[in-house]
C-alpha cells in the first residue's frame, strides 16, 4: 500500500471513528438536567409560547430526537399524559392519526412543539403551564418518532405490554407533507 | 430516611427465626473454619522443610498413608454430617417462616414503581381502602400480608429487621407476609437493581400500638384538608394549574393523576422521594423545584416556579397532614 | 503400560503397529489419517453436535415453558399446515441414504463414487431448502404474534440455520473433489460431513414434532 | 467397530515407490534424535513463525494463542480492576459526587460483564491452552486454526466492549442484564444490545477453545498416559471443557432470544404477551452457576498441579481428587435456583437447590482434605506458589462456607442482593480463582519466559494481596446484615454505612499497591533481568519441565513416552520417546483415548491468515446485526465466504500431505 493511500485510509478511519463517537454519545446521553434557568413556566396563565420559545424548542427537539433517553421519556410522558386517550398509539381516535405523513400543522420540530405547548382548534389543548419544557421537547421528540422522522437508532423498541403496533425503530422515515389547514377540518377528527 | 435496618436486630417473628438460622449457621462454620485453618497450621508447622533439589519420595510409607486416607475420610464424613444437620436447620426455619398465623392480618397491595412504592391499604374492601407511598404504617402484633406486584421492572421488598426479601415480578404475584412486635421505625430499601435512582428507593415500616394505627388509617382515609392561609390557597391553586396535576392524586381537589405518589397526606410522610430528601419546607420547595438535584435520574420533572410560588406550593403540601 | 514392545492390541485401531526400536517407538510407518473416532475431525464434529445439541434441546425446553404458563396456546395465529412440514419430514428422511451411500464411498477412498453421491446428497439438500421456504409461508403465525409465534420461529429458524449451512458445506465439498490430489485427509472430511448430515436429519425428529404437534395436542 | 479392516488391504510396495520416488527430491529428515541434531534443527524451522505482520496474524502456536490469550485477559483486567477501584472509592463516603448514578451503573456492569466473560474464563482456558499441550507430550492442540480464531474473536469482542463503554454505551443492567431492564422497553438505546453481542463473542470464543482442548486432552496425549496417569491439572481443564461445551450454549441462546425481542419484536420475555421475565433468569443462571465453576475447577487444577512440587511428593489421594472435580463438574448444572430464592417460585422446588448447593461442598472439601494430607506428608519447600496456595485455603475456605449460608433458602431472604453476596462472590472469586492463578503465574512463569520472578517482591505481592483483599471484602459482610443492598451508586449518611465502607476503601488501595508491586516484579522480570531459568527451577515431575524454558517452537525435539503421573520423578522407563515423525511438515501423533497407544500420525494445520479473516467476518456481521434488522441476515455473507476460503485446500499443502501420507 502506498503511503500516501495508507495516510487517506488513516484520515478516514479516524473519521469514522470520531463519526462513531459524537454519534454514540449523542444517541447515549442521559442529561437528567437542573431546569435551564430562565425555562419559562408561567404557572399563572398558560401564556402562549413566545417566538424566542419557538426556536430554542426547534433546536432542542432535533438534538433529543437523536437522543434515545428523551424520546423513551416522551413515549412514558404519551402514555402518562393521556395523549393516547385521544390519538391512540399513534394511530389516531378522536385526535389525527401521528404516524402517517399528513401533517395538519405542519411536521418540522418547531411546529409540533406549537402545537403541544398552544394547542390547536377542534380540540387539541394547550399544556404550555402545565407540562414543562423540558418535557414538551421529549414529547415533541416522540411525536416526530412515531412518524419515522427522528434517528431509527434512538427510536424505542416495543413495549412490554399488548403489542398495539409496529415499534418505532421499524417505522420507515415518513415524507412529512402539509395539509391546509381548512381542508384538514373537513376531514372526520 | 432512617430506621433500624439490620438483620441482626429482630423486631419480628419471621426476623427472629432468620436471626437464630444465621447464629447457628455462623458458629457451625466459624468451628469448621477454625477446625480446617488449625489442622493446617499444625501440618505446616510439623513438615520439614526442604530445598528444590531434594529428592521427591514416591515410596508411599503404608503406615503414613492408611493414616491421612483415615484422616481425610474422617473430615469427610464429618463435613458431610454438619451439612445434613444444617440442611434441616434450614429446612425448619424454612417451615417456620410459612407458620406465621394470618388470623387478622392486614391486607397491603404494593406495587413498585422506578423508584418508589405504591401501597394500597385494605384493598378488598371499597369503603376502607386508600393509597400511600413509601412509608407503611402497621399495628404491632398484628400480621400483615403484603400482595407485590411490579409496574415496569423487577424490584425486591426487603425490610432487614422484620424478615426477608421478595420480589416484585412484572406480570407475576407474590405475597411476603410479616409481623413486627415491638413499636419502632423500620427501614427497608429495594434489594433488585431497578435503574439509575435504585438507590434511593427506600421504604419505611412504622411499627405502632393498634390504637394509633387506627388513628393514623382513619386520618389517611380522609380527604385532604382545606387550606387555611391565603397562601395555601394560592398553594392549592398553583398545584391544580401546573405540572402537579397531571401526576399527582390530592383527594378533595382537581388533582386525580395516579402515575406518581398521592399527596392527600403527605405531610405525615418524614421523607420525600422515597427517602431522598427530608420533608421540611425549605427542602420541599427545593424538592418541588429540583427534585434531579437531590435525585438525578427520578421521573420527576424539574418546576422553574417563582420562589414565592415554590414556598406557597410548599407550605400548602405542608398542610396536609 | 511398562517399557515391554507396544505389540498391537486390540485397543490398537491401527493396521500397522508401531515398533519398537531400542528405548524409542518408531511411529514413522504408522498411518496419517483414519477414519470415525481415530479422527480428530470426528471429535472436532462430535462437539459441534453436542453445543448446537444443547441448544435445540433447550429451545424444546422453552417451548414448554412458555406453553405450561399461557392460558391459552397457541395464544395467536393457529397451528401450522401439516402438508410441508411432512413433505420436509419424508425428504429429510430420503436424504440419509444418499448420505449413507456417500459416507461409504469416502472410506472406500474412491472418488468417483464420492462424487456421484455428493451431487445427490446435494440435489436431496437444494429440495429441502426449497420445501423448508414454503413451511415458513404455512406457519400461519408471525414471530413478534405473542410468545408462541416467537418460539415457533426461533425452533425453525435455528433449525434451518443448521440445514442451510451443511447444505451449502455439501456443495463446498463437492467442489473441493475437484482440486487435484485429493489427499486422504479430504476423505476424512466428507465422511465426518455425513456424520453432521445424520444429525441435521435427526434434529429435525424432536422439532417437527413439537413445532406441528405442539398446537395441536 | 472400526472398518478400516474390512478393506482389501493395499499392496504394501506402492506406498514405499513412492515414499522412494519423493526422497531423492529432497532428503526426509525424520525426529527422535537430540536437541542439537540436523532433525531438531529442522524441526525448529518447520514449528517457526512466519515474519512479519501476515505472520502475527496467521500464527496458531498453542503457545502464542495461550500466551496472547492470558496477556490479553490481565490487560482487560487491570481496566476492570480501575473501575472496582472507582466504585469503592464512590461509596467510601455517603452523598458523594465522584460518580453519577448512569456511569455508576456502567461501571459495575462493565466490572462484572469484563471480569467475568473478558478475564476468568479466557485466562484460564490460555493458560489450558498454555500448559495442556507441554503437559500430555504433544506439540500443538488438535485444532489450533479454531482457537487462534476463537483469540481474534476475544479481541474484538473485548474491543467492541470497551469501545462501546468509552462512547458511554456500556451495558448498564449489571453481569447478569435482568431482563425488563435490559429488556426493549427499559434497556434504553444501544447498551443492552452491546452486552448480548459480547455475551455471543465470549461464549463463541469460549466453546471453540473447550472443543480443541477436550480433543486435545483425549487423542493427543503421549503414548503411555492412560486416563489414570493423566496429571490432575489436564483433568481439571478436561472436565471444565466438558462443562463449557455443555452450559455456554445456552446462555448465547438467551442473549439471542433478548436481542430478537429487542431487535424483533419477539415476545419471549414479555409477560403480557404470554413471555415471563423469569424465563430470562433461568436460562442465564442454567449457564450462570457453571460458569462460575469453569472459573473455579481450573483453579483447583492449578492448586493440584503446584502442592506436589512443592511439597516434594506425589499427590495424596490423586483418584479421590479426579473424582471429585468431575462430581463437581456434574453437580454445577443442579443449582442455579440458588440465585432465584428471593423470587415467587414455589417454596419445595428452592429447598431441594439447597440440598444440591450443601452438596457440591463435600467434593471441594475431599479436595482441600486430600491437599492438606499431602501437605502434612510432605516436606515443605516455602517459594511465592506455595504462599499464594496458603491464601488460597483461607480465602476460599471463608468463600465456600458464606456460600453454604447463601445455599439456605430461608437466610439467602436475608442475604441475597446485599453486600453479603457481594462478599461472598469476592471471597470466592479472589480466593477460589485470583489466588491460584497467581500462584500458577508465578510456579509457570519461569517455563513461559525462562526467567523466574523476584521471590522477596512476590512476598511482598502476596502479603499485601493478602491483607488488601480480607480488609477489602470482609466488612461488606457485615454491611450485608446491616441492609446495604447491592449495586447502589450512593447511600445516605443516616444510614450508618459509612465507617465500614471506608475502611473497605483503604484495603482497596492496599490491593491496589500490591497489584503494582506484582507489575513492577513483572517488568523488572521481563526486561531488565538477564539470569536465564533452568529447564527445572523448581523440581517438578510433569511432562513440562523436561523441555527447555522457554520451550522450543516444537515443544519436544522426540515426543515422550510416559510411564507414571510424574515422569521426571519417576525411574528411567525402557521406551522414553517416539521417533520417526516427519521434521519437514508439522506432525504429531495421535493415542487412542482411554490407554493413550500409538494411533495415527497427524498432520497439524499450518498457519494460515484465514482464522483472523473469518473473525473479522463475523465481527461485520455481528456489528452491522446491532444497527440493522436486515444486516441479521445479509450480515451471514461475510463469515459464509470467509469459512469457505478457510476451508479450500490449497495445491502446494495438499501435495505436501499426499507425500507424507499412510494409508489406515
Amino acid at each position: 500500500m502506498s503511503s500516501r493511500c495508507r495516510d487517506r485510509a488513516l484520515v478516514l478511519a479516524v473519521a469514522g471513528v470520531a463519526g462513531a463517537l459524537t454519534a454514540a454519545c449523542e444517541r447515549e446521553a442521559r442529561d437528567f438536567l437542573p431546569p435551564r434557568p430562565g425555562a419559562q413556566v408561567a404557572p399563572a396563565a398558560s401564556a402562549p409560547a413566545s417566538a424566542a420559545a419557538i426556536a430554542l424548542a426547534a433546536a432542542m427537539v432535533g438534538r433529543y430526537e437523536h437522543n434515545a433517553y428523551a424520546i423513551s421519556a416522551g413515549k412514558r410522558l404519551f402514555a402518562w399524559y393521556n395523549c393516547s386517550g385521544c390519538h391512540a398509539n399513534g394511530g389516531g381516535g378522536s385526535g389525527p392519526a401521528l404516524m402517517d405523513d399528513v401533517w395538519i400543522y405542519g411536521g418540522d420540530a418547531g411546529t409540533v412543539y406549537l402545537t403541544i405547548a398552544n394547542g390547536r382548534p377542534n380540540g387539541m389543548p394547550a399544556f404550555a403551564g402545565r407540562i414543562p419544557e423540558d418535557q414538551l421537547w421529549q414529547l415533541a421528540a416522540y411525536v416526530r418518532s412515531l412518524a419515522g422522522l427522528a434517528s431509527a437508532d434512538a427510536a424505542p423498541n416495543r413495549d412490554d405490554a399488548f403489542l398495539t403496533r409496529t415499534p418505532e425503530s421499524f417505522a420507515d422515515p415518513a415524507k412529512p407533507e402539509t395539509v391546509k389547514p381548512a381542508v384538514a377540518t373537513g376531514r372526520p377528527q | 430516611m432512617n430506621g433500624v435496618h439490620d438483620v441482626l436486630a429482630p423486631a419480628g417473628p419471621q426476623a427472629l427465626a432468620l436471626f437464630h438460622l444465621w447464629n447457628a449457621m455462623l458458629v457451625a462454620c466459624v468451628v469448621v473454619f477454625a477446625l480446617t485453618m488449625a489442622v493446617l497450621a499444625v501440618a505446616l508447622w510439623r513438615a520439614p522443610r526442604a530445598g528444590e533439589r531434594t529428592r521427591p519420595d514416591l515410596d508411599a510409607h503404608p503406615r503414613r498413608e492408611a493414616t491421612l486416607r483415615r484422616s481425610v475420610v474422617w473430615g469427610i464424613a464429618g463435613s458431610s454430617v454438619l451439612l445434613v444437620v444444617l440442611l434441616f436447620a434450614s429446612f425448619f426455619a424454612d417451615r417456620a417462616l410459612s407458620a406465621l398465623p394470618l388470623a387478622d392480618a392486614v391486607h397491603i397491595d404494593l406495587v413498585g414503581h422506578q423508584f418508589w412504592w405504591e401501597a394500597h391499604y385494605e384493598p378488598n374492601s371499597p369503603e376502607r381502602t386508600f393509597a400511600t407511598a413509601n412509608e407503611l404504617h402497621v399495628p404491632v402484633g398484628r400480621p400483615v400480608l403484603i400482595r407485590l406486584r411490579a409496574d415496569d421492572v423487577i424490584h425486591s421488598l426487603w425490610v432487614p429487621s422484620l424478615g426477608g426479601k421478595k420480589d416484585l415480578i412484572p406480570g407475576r404475584e407474590s405475597t411476603l407476609a410479616l409481623r413486627a412486635d415491638r413499636a419502632g421505625t423500620y427501614r427497608g430499601q429495594c434489594a433488585e437493581f431497578c435503574g439509575y435512582q435504585h438507590a434511593k428507593m427506600a421504604l419505611v415500616v412504622v411499627a405502632e400500638p393498634p390504637a394509633d394505627y387506627e388513628r393514623w388509617s382513619a386520618a389517611q382515609r380522609a380527604p385532604a384538608r382545606e387550606p387555611a392561609t391565603a397562601q395555601e390557597r394560592r398553594g392549592l391553586a398553583l398545584v391544580e394549574q401546573t405540572s402537579c396535576a397531571m401526576c399527582h392524586a390530592i383527594h378533595g381537589t382537581r388533582a386525580r393523576a395516579r402515575r406518581a405518589p398521592d399527596l392527600t397526606h403527605v405531610a405525615s410522610r418524614g421523607w420525600l422521594g422515597a427517602g431522598a430528601v427530608e420533608n421540611t419546607p425549605e427542602l420541599r420547595a427545593e424538592w418541588i423545584a429540583r427534585a434531579q438535584k437531590f435525585k438525578p435520574g427520578v421521573n420527576m420533572p424539574p418546576l422553574d416556579a417563582a420562589p414565592d410560588d415554590l414556598a406557597a406550593m410548599s407550605a400548602y403540601l405542608g398542610s396536609l397532614r | 503400560m511398562g517399557g515391554r514392545a507396544v505389540t498391537r492390541r486390540e485397543a490398537t485401531p491401527a493396521s500397522i503397529p508401531a515398533v519398537r526400536k531400542g528405548d524409542a517407538l518408531d511411529v514413522s510407518e504408522l498411518p496419517s489419517y483414519g477414519f470415525a473416532h481415530r479422527s480428530l475431525m470426528w471429535w472436532g464434529n462430535a462437539g459441534m453436535m453436542t453445543i448446537e445439541g444443547v441448544a435445540f434441546g433447550f429451545m424444546v425446553v422453552i417451548y414448554f415453558y412458555l406453553r405450561d404458563i399461557a392460558r391459552v396456546w397457541p395464544d395467536a395465529g393457529r397451528a401450522p399446515d401439516l402438508l410441508f412440514g411432512t413433505v420436509n419430514l419424508a425428504v429429510i428422511l430420503g436424504s440419509a441414504w444418499p448420505n449413507y451411500r456417500a459416507q461409504k464411498a469416502a472410506q472406500d477412498r474412491s472418488l468417483s463414487r464420492v462424487r456421484l453421491w455428493l451431487y445427490v446428497c446435494s440435489a436431496f439438500g437444494i429440495a429441502l431448502c426449497a420445501v423448508r421456504w414454503f413451511e415458513f409461508t404455512a406457519l400461519n403465525v408471525r414471530w413478534d404474534d405473542g410468545a408462541y409465534g416467537s418460539v415457533v420461529w426461533v425452533l425453525m429458524g435455528l433449525h434451518s440455520f443448521n440445514l442451510v449451512t451443511d447444505v451449502l458445506d455439501t456443495f463446498v465439498l463437492t467442489a473441493v473433489t475437484y482440486s487435484k490430489p485429493v489427499e486422504g485427509k479430504r476423505f476424512v472430511d466428507i465422511a465426518e460431513n455425513c456424520g453432521y448430515w445424520y444429525f441435521v436429519v435427526l434434529t429435525w425428529l424432536p422439532i417437527y414434532a413439537v413445532v406441528y404437534f405442539g398446537a395441536r395436542v | 467397530m472400526d472398518d478400516a479392516r474390512a478393506l482389501p488391504s493395499r499392496p504394501r510396495p506402492r506406498r514405499r515407490a513412492r515414499k522412494a520416488q519423493a526422497s531423492d527430491r529432497r532428503e526426509l529428515l525424520r525426529d527422535g534424535a537430540g536437541a542439537g541434531s540436523r532433525a531438531a534443527v529442522e524441526l525448529e524451522r518447520t514449528w517457526q513463525d512466519k515474519p512479519g505482520v501476515r505472520g502475527f496474524l496467521s500464527a496458531n502456536g498453542h503457545k502464542t494463542i495461550g500466551l496472547r490469550f492470558v496477556v490479553t485477559a490481565f490487560v482487560f483486567a487491570g481496566l476492570a480492576g480501575v473501575m472496582g477501584g472507582l466504585m469503592r472509592h464512590q461509596l467510601a463516603t455517603a452523598d458523594s459526587h465522584l460518580v453519577g448514578p448512569d456511569f455508576y451503573n456502567q461501571l459495575f456492569s462493565m466490572h462484572g460483564t469484563t471480569m467475568m466473560f473478558l478475564f476468568a474464563v479466557p485466562v484460564m482456558q490460555g493458560f489450558a491452552l498454555y500448559i495442556v499441550p507441554l503437559m500430555i507430550g504433544t506439540r500443538n492442540t488438535a485444532f489450533p486454526r479454531m482457537s487462534a480464531c476463537a483469540y481474534w474473536l476475544y479481541l474484538f469482542g473485548g474491543l467492541l466492549l470497551f469501545g462501546a463503554f468509552a462512547t458511554n454505551t456500556g451495558p448498564d443492567a449489571g453481569w447478569f442484564a435482568y431482563v425488563p431492564l435490559a429488556g426493549p422497553q427499559y434497556g434504553i438505546g444501544k447498551r443492552a444490545d452491546f452486552w448480548n453481542m459480547l455475551v455471543t463473542y465470549s461464549e463463541a470464543m469460549g466453546l471453540m477453545v473447550a472443543v480443541d482442548i477436550t480433543t486435545t486432552i483425549l487423542k493427543l496425549r503421549a503414548p503411555g498416559m492412560t486416563l489414570r496417569q493423566m496429571p490432575l491439572f489436564v483433568w481439571a481443564s478436561l472436565v471444565t471443557s466438558v462443562m463449557i461445551i455443555f452450559a455456554m450454549p445456552l446462555v448465547m441462546l438467551g442473549a439471542n432470544l433478548v436481542q430478537f425481542d429487542r431487535m424483533l419484536g419477539t415476545h419471549f420475555f414479555n409477560p403480557a404477551e404470554g413471555g415471563d421475565a423469569l424465563l430470562w433468569q433461568h436460562l442465564f443462571w442454567f449457564f450462570g452457576h457453571p460458569e462460575v465453576y469453569f472459573i473455579f475447577i481450573p483453579a483447583l487444577g492449578f492448586v493440584s498441579a503446584i502442592i506436589p512440587t512443592f511439597a516434594r511428593r506425589p499427590m495424596f489421594g490423586h483418584d479421590a481428587i479426579v473424582l471429585s472435580l468431575i462430581t463437581t463438574g456434574f453437580l454445577s448444572f443442579g443449582l442455579w435456583v440458588h440465585h432465584m430464592f428471593a423470587t415467587n417460585l414455589p417454596e419445595l422446588g428452592k429447598s431441594f437447590f439447597t440440598a444440591m448447593s450443601f452438596m457440591i461442598a463435600i467434593p471441594t472439601a475431599m479436595q482441600i482434605f486430600c491437599w492438606i494430607a499431602t501437605i502434612a506428608a510432605g516436606r515443605l519447600v516455602m517459594r511465592t506458589p506455595f504462599l499464594f496456595v496458603l491464601g488460597f485455603f483461607f480465602i476460599l475456605m471463608i468463600g465456600g462456607l458464606t456460600g453454604i449460608m447463601l445455599g439456605s433458602v430461608p437466610l439467602d431472604l436475608q442475604v441475597h442482593d446485599t453486600y453479603f453476596v457481594v462478599a461472598h462472590l469476592h471471597y470466592v472469586l479472589l480466593g477460589g480463582a485470583v489466588f491460584p492463578l497467581f500462584a500458577a503465574l508465578y510456579y509457570w512463569f519461569p517455563k513461559v519466559t525462562g526467567k523466574m520472578l523476584s521471590e522477596r517482591l512476590g512476598e511482598w505481592h502476596f502479603w499485601l494481596f493478602f491483607i488488601g483483599v480480607n480488609l477489602t471484602f470482609f466488612p461488606l459482610h457485615v454491611l450485608g446484615l446491616e441492609g446495604m443492598p447491592r449495586r447502589i451508586y450512593t447511600y445516605g449518611a443516616e444510614t450508618g454505612w459509612q465507617t465500614l465502607n471506608f475502611v473497605s476503601a483503604v484495603g482497596q488501595v492496599i490491593n491496589d499497591v500490591g497489584t503494582l508491586l506484582f507489575a513492577i516484579n513483572l517488568i523488572r522480570t521481563v526486561f531488565f533481568t538477564k539470569e536465564r531459568a533452568s529447564a527445572d527451577p523448581w523440581g517438578a515431575g510433569t511432562l513440562e519441565w523436561s523441555v527447555a524454558s522457554p520451550p522450543p517452537k516444537c515443544n519436544f525435539f522426540a515426543l515422550p513416552v510416559v510411564s507414571s503421573r510424574e515422569p521426571l520423578w519417576a525411574p528411567a522407563a525402557e521406551v522414553t520417546h517416539v521417533q520417526g515423525l516427519s521434521a519437514q511438515i508439522r506432525e504429531g501423533l495421535t493415542t487412542t483415548v482411554i490407554d493413550a497407544l500409538p494411533d495415527t500420525r497427524y498432520a497439524y494445520p499450518a498457519p494460515e491468515i484465514w482464522p483472523f479473516v473469518a473473525a473479522l467476518s463475523v465481527t461485520v456481521w455481528l456489528v452491522w446485526s446491532i444497527w440493522s434488522v436486515p444486516g441479521f441476515a445479509w450480515g451471514l455473507i461475510p463469515p459464509a465466504l470467509a469459512f469457505l476460503l478457510w476451508y479450500w485446500p490449497n495445491k502446494k499443502e495438499a501435495i505436501e500431505e499426499v507425500e507424507w501420507e499412510g494409508e489406515p
